[in-house]
């Protein structure tokens, strides 16, 4: 993305953030990472990647624009500089994507003062991770049937049930939870915790996903206990409050610097790529035109993606304030998944191999990338439920339940 | 360089915008234009249709000042560039009109390109509210403009242009012919003795289009020395943004008057947007919109910005367009049901729109042809 | 479709027939026939169509082998033989598709033995047009909730109320028509009747398509009369009736040799023929290899649709009985607007030229075909409730309404 | 000469089909499959997965006599057709089996065109239970294998084969060279010193493929003169054939076992088949699957009682197939929700194979190019 007309200290931070990132780039590790944030389940990667968040958290590129009594750095309008200069130098994502993404956000909205003081800066540094405890078994996307309970018992809860889908939930020191305190209120009934993972009531148990990586967990809460302290919001305002995280999550909260996975831009870059260096009946495929005509329409849908979180920023073509940001993650998820279908079909039996496999193209990038695509087209509101949520929130159609 | 993070929509151009749009939706442009599709409908018997034109609706926006927008202030334009015509196409799309403001705007941008004293007069003409029309067509329709039917021998042309948008609108027309140093552009005279336009009967109810013979016909080069087809090459961005800026206002017309229809419509005792059989396609709709829409300001952007990356920019728009084009219109007509298929429901008159502004310099496969050529 | 080995009767009829055909090829009427029986409105088309089938019948065509006492011709398994001849012969289509289709199947399984030779001959002659009177305006999709009523006066039933998209119906001497008798109860509250059109108490109003032509009608039932011979099936078993009508008008009723507009197959052969005869840009479209994939893509279907058929006939490979002719409405009318699509996108701005003008290539034949395809997505019950209806019958998920 | 209106399926193939798929259904397929793969998932640090190779499976299936289909009666086989075979790959498809009667099918029909002695002689021995495997792709995967990285010299080999399925189930390989005359085929003893078989670490759990080195290994011709890449040709409708049966029997599978899914679980208080947005493309899953069982017994009985069509009807059949592969994997798993992309979901398991399948002797986009130049 261009950004235009830079103030002399946006400008000189874009040039440090250009120095810094190209000076400090961490050397590869033994273990290829992950594609993404979500799916780290090796400790070294924990460690590597976390000192490596901390590192550009204290180079200000994380957490730019906050105030800095909550461990910021108070600059103005360089977030977003920061995040594309991240992006565009091809560095490692932040491990601690739900905390930047969904706690930071959620905290400056909802949480108290003492609250952000205590939580926000080791977000920042990785210090602490932090996970989402939201879905629950057999809930699916009927988020509100969650039936975790949480009883009051003096001046804290006690939490028991069990979440699912928790990534770094085995390496978290923190649970973005919801509860139920009301089982006589599906809605006004939740109330939401920042809940210690390090306690005898937690137990985490990896799901192994189809890709093989098991950065998903279930979480097994008995008899787990969350100070009052740590409540988020009134008592019965949990699914209040999850909204605001949820928006978040559904495209908003980069504010901080969640950078998680690679950006679509860059994978498309990579696609067009693969579609010039694989031959095959004697030619790239790239000079196939019907292969090209595919890449072309995965391209044009994900220049528009980039155009589209623009334009949601201008009132008088927006059509709406909430239209377009609310179509990102379908539309984001959907697209990532054309793209890797056509990866596939551009490699044909070479994407048989996969990752582990010495003649695997990129390691078998493609393939894993590909199957982790249904995690966005299913996991935090299927596609399907994104279909209902934009048909009735923002076309006024009638609820389908 | 960079387009600017409002695509160029600065306040004038917004204002612009917002004045247009108010201006047609006072207009009742379909309900104008329904009396003159009386008596024409069915294609075995009917009579030849004979092409709308709301004289009234020009004067005004001649009035208004809408025609000069693109013109350069030296010809008593306006000057404003591709973001501000952009803005008025939209609006003309999402009005479905007929109006000689769509080729005054892409000829504006042809013209624009040509350095000739001839190519000023026009504009400057044009300026003062003479009409014109594009003959840039030959039979085979190819997708970018550079063949041509149309042979020039000293000043006269002679041959036969296709695909004549509101030729039966238009006062004089730019001609794309090819001489010895190969394509360049002649201004003629629609009424001349030597010019005989040719009605088409197409599908589209809302623009006209002929077929044109010119036979030794009188012209002022408007290029010289086979500079016509780049001329038409560098405004080609434009023409493309501004087609498909109509198809993104006729494809949120279509959106919005789907997803009101499922609001009210009842069956099986349910408003029918209940059904996701029907709410998902309508949001399938809006996306499709949505990307057309922000590919087309950036496209604008582009061209008036960062000239370098207007092509790229211009078959994106165009290649969305296109296809939107083609969704909106087939899901709009599925999802009024029966309703949907009548000469009286207005759905129609935007479907055959949509059908015809898809191929319209090209269709989306074209465009990604074209695209892909520059990466 | 191929058959194989035919009885000497039969494979000296296939023979008959080819000949037959060839010798009496009607010659063209002046004015172009419309594409689909259900178009026709211009009388000399009627008089010109109704000759013709009256011919086709007299020669064997029609009605082969349905028994003589009805009107037909006694033969066995000859008219599936028959029927692909015309379809080969590329000759008219027969006008009386309602009368053949769906008039034929319902009096056969349901009709008196009287109202049998009555009605059968002079539908098999063209002699009688006819027509079908179940939508309903605003009705849609949901064909149960039609009000029209009948009221039972001494051996005579009155009836008041509107249908619409009734095809013939200003041709028609007789009328399918379902009325309730009970409003009370919806499935049980219909009959079925065979009413006479030609009565004061029934006006018809011509309905112009999107096409420009006015096949369908609206038709008007002000105290129309029916007597209670005319009745078809108990009172109250209307809907029962009409479903095995339904079920003839979804693929099946062809057993008496309704031909009511061009094969898909010989469509598909046109759009091979029409992608090789358009140049476009200095070759012709067919060497375009985007083209060529989505032609072959719809060619592809339209194979297959010939093979289902084959198959839905054999009971260890069709997966029930069902399953197959359950889907040829919606895919028959799905791949036929894919067909026309891609038509129009070969002819590019060529499709912009409409039926009446000289320079329309195949005389506006696709860009008329196209809008006709929306006939097929829409009545008859849409795509969308035949998707129900699959999901429902044939793979027994729950039921939407 | 045309096909038979039952498409050659006979009682005798009827009763074969149903004796195989109770055969299957009676050997918990999955169920044995799934111990294999214990403490392989973790694509970064697990151990490499071992074939899965379920012997008892193989041994019932040649006493059953399965594996003798399609070898001649001369070579002490079955002799029947194509129809019977992809009978069989049908019900292998559907119960993702990983089994040596795969690559014994698609053998017998290279070596029923290939007129050597040799050829004869490993069909015979294939009669009495060898397994054999295919080595017939280069490092580019070319989608026809037309192309080879074996080199022949004298009687020994030289080079690499990519993509070898069941390569460490089989006993000799089938490999394509390139020699002075052109491409043949060529017996390989897999056990044989100068072979280096690398397994790959693929996606698909239920195939083993690998990467085969040939260093001057010993080999016997099975076609002579380069009539290797004709005998591939003539046999290659069959290997479309019954590669688009097995992915025809497993999208059976994805849609029968989607739809019962889509029955018990239960969101928002109802079955999610309730839900247009999980019934119709449920639906959807079932057209496509009828769609290429159709093509496939309409190729299957081409390839027996109509030859010179047998071509086109392969190429449609496997573009339905591939197209159908790849949709009815992404459904299934999309359907089902998070579980349909846990390990512990079967719907993973076919959605590997069927994108394995999808590009097996070449996809959608291929056939489809193929197709046309027949036409």
């Amino acid at each position: 993305m261009s950004i235009k007309s830079l103030t002399a200290e946006q400008s000189e931070f874009q040039t440090f953030c250009r120095a810094w990132l190209e000076e400090n780039r961490p050397p590869q590790h033994p273990v290829p990472l992950p594609q993404a944030a979500y799916e780290v389940t090796d400790p070294s990667h924990l460690t590597y990647l976390s000192d490596w968040q901390a590192k550009c958290y204290e180079a200000g590129l994380i957490a730019s624009d906050l105030p800095k009594e909550y461990g910021g750095h108070g600059m103005t309008g360089c977030q977003q500089i920061a995040s594309n200069e991240v992006r565009a130098a091809n560095v490692p994502y932040f491990i601690n994507w739900i905390g930047l993404g969904m706690a930071v956000p959620t905290l400056l909205e909802c949480g108290t003062e003492e609250q952000k003081k205590t939580f926000l800066p080791p977000i920042f540094s990785a210090e602490h991770i932090w996970c989402q405890g939201f879905s629950e078994p057999g809930a699916g996307s009927d988020l509100a049937s969650l039936q975790t309970s949480a009883v009051k018992e003096g001046d804290q809860w006690v939490i028991n049930g069990s979440k699912v889908w928790t990534s770094l939930g085995h390496f978290a020191q923190y649970m973005l939870l919801l509860a139920r305190q009301d089982k006589g209120n599906k809605y006004g009934g939740i109330t939401y915790f920042l809940a210690p993972m390090d306690q005898p009531g937690v137990t985490v148990k990896p799901i192994h996903k189809m890709t093989g990586e098991s950065g998903f967990n279930e979480v097994f809460l008995e008899d787990a206990v969350v100070g009052d302290h740590l409540r988020v919001g009134a008592v019965g305002d949990g699914w209040k409050v999850a909204m605001a995280t949820l928006t978040s999550e559904r495209g908003a909260g980069v504010g901080v610097g969640a950078v998680a996975s690679e950006s679509p831009a860059l994978v498309m870059k990579q696609l067009i790529q693969l579609a010039k260096d694989t031959q095959r009946n004697g030619r790239s495929v790239w000079e196939d035109p019907v292969w090209r005509d595919r890449i072309m329409k995965v391209y044009e849908r994900t220049e528009a993606s980039i155009y589209n979180s623009r334009r949601s920023r201008l009132k008088p073509l927006n059509g709406g304030a909430m239209r377009i940001p609310l179509q990102g993650k379908l539309t984001g998820s959907e697209i990532g998944q054309a793209v890797h279908q056509i990866a596939l079909g551009i490699l044909g039996l070479k994407s048989s191999l996969y990752v582990g496999d010495a003649k695997a193209p990129a390691n078998g990038k493609w393939p894993l990338g590909y199957m982790n695509t249904y995690t966005g087209t299913i996991s935090g509101g299927s596609s399907e439920i994104q279909r209902n949520i934009l048909g009735e929130r923002v076309l006024g159609l009638p609820k389908t339940k | 360089m960079a387009t600017p993070k409002d695509f160029g929509f600065n306040e004038d151009i917004n204002m612009l915008k917002d004045s247009y749009a108010r201006f047609l939706s006072e207009q009742a442009t379909i309900e104008k234009l329904r009396p003159s599709l009386e008596g024409t409908e069915d294609p075995y018997h009917g009579q030849p249709r004979v092409p709308f034109f709301d004289r009234d609706n020009w004067d005004q926006t001649v009035a208004l000042g809408m025609h000069a927008v693109a013109i350069p202030e030296d010809q008593g334009g306006i000057g404003m560039g591709l973001v501000a015509a952009t803005a008025l196409a939209e609006e003309i799309g999402r009005y479905a009109l007929a109006t000689p403001l769509t080729n005054t705007l892409l000829a504006s941008f042809i013209l624009r390109e040509a350095s000739t004293d001839a190519a000023s007069a026009l504009l400057a003409s044009m300026a003062e509210g003479l009409r014109v029309g594009l003959a840039l067509y030959g039979e085979d329709g190819d997708l970018g403009p550079t063949s041509t039917d149309v042979q020039v021998t000293g000043d006269t042309l002679h041959g036969q242009s296709w695909y004549v948008t509101d030729a039966q609108k238009c006062d004089v027309l730019i001609v794309s012919a090819a001489g010895p140093s190969g394509i360049d552009l002649y201004q003629v005279d629609v009424n001349a003795a030597s010019v005989t336009v040719m009605a088409d009967t197409i599908v589209d109810l809302t623009r006209d289009q002929a077929h044109i013979q010119f036979d030794g016909t009188d012209a002022t080069a408007l290029t010289t020395g086979g500079q016509g087809a780049d001329c038409l090459q560098a405004a080609m961005p434009a023409l493309l943004t501004l087609t498909a800026a109509d198809i993104a206002g006729a494809a949120e017309w279509q959106l919005q008057t789907t997803a009101e229809y499922a609001k009210v419509r009842e069956q099986f005792d349910r408003p029918i947007g209940f059904f996701q059989a029907v709410k998902h396609p309508i949001v399938d709709m809006m996306i499709a919109t949505d990307e057309t829409r922000s590919l087309v300001y950036q496209a604008a952007a582009a061209f008036d910005f960062d000239r370098d990356d207007a092509a790229r920019c211009a078959h994106l728009a165009k290649s969305s367009a296109s296809d939107t084009a083609e969704f909106c219109a087939n899901r709009s007509t599925q999802l009024h049901g029966g309703i949907g298929f009548t000469w009286e429901a207005d759905v129609q008159i935007y479907h055959k729109r949509q059908m015809h502004s898809q191929f319209l310099f090209g269709d989306g496969v074209w465009q990604r042809q074209q695209l892909a050529a520059l990466l």
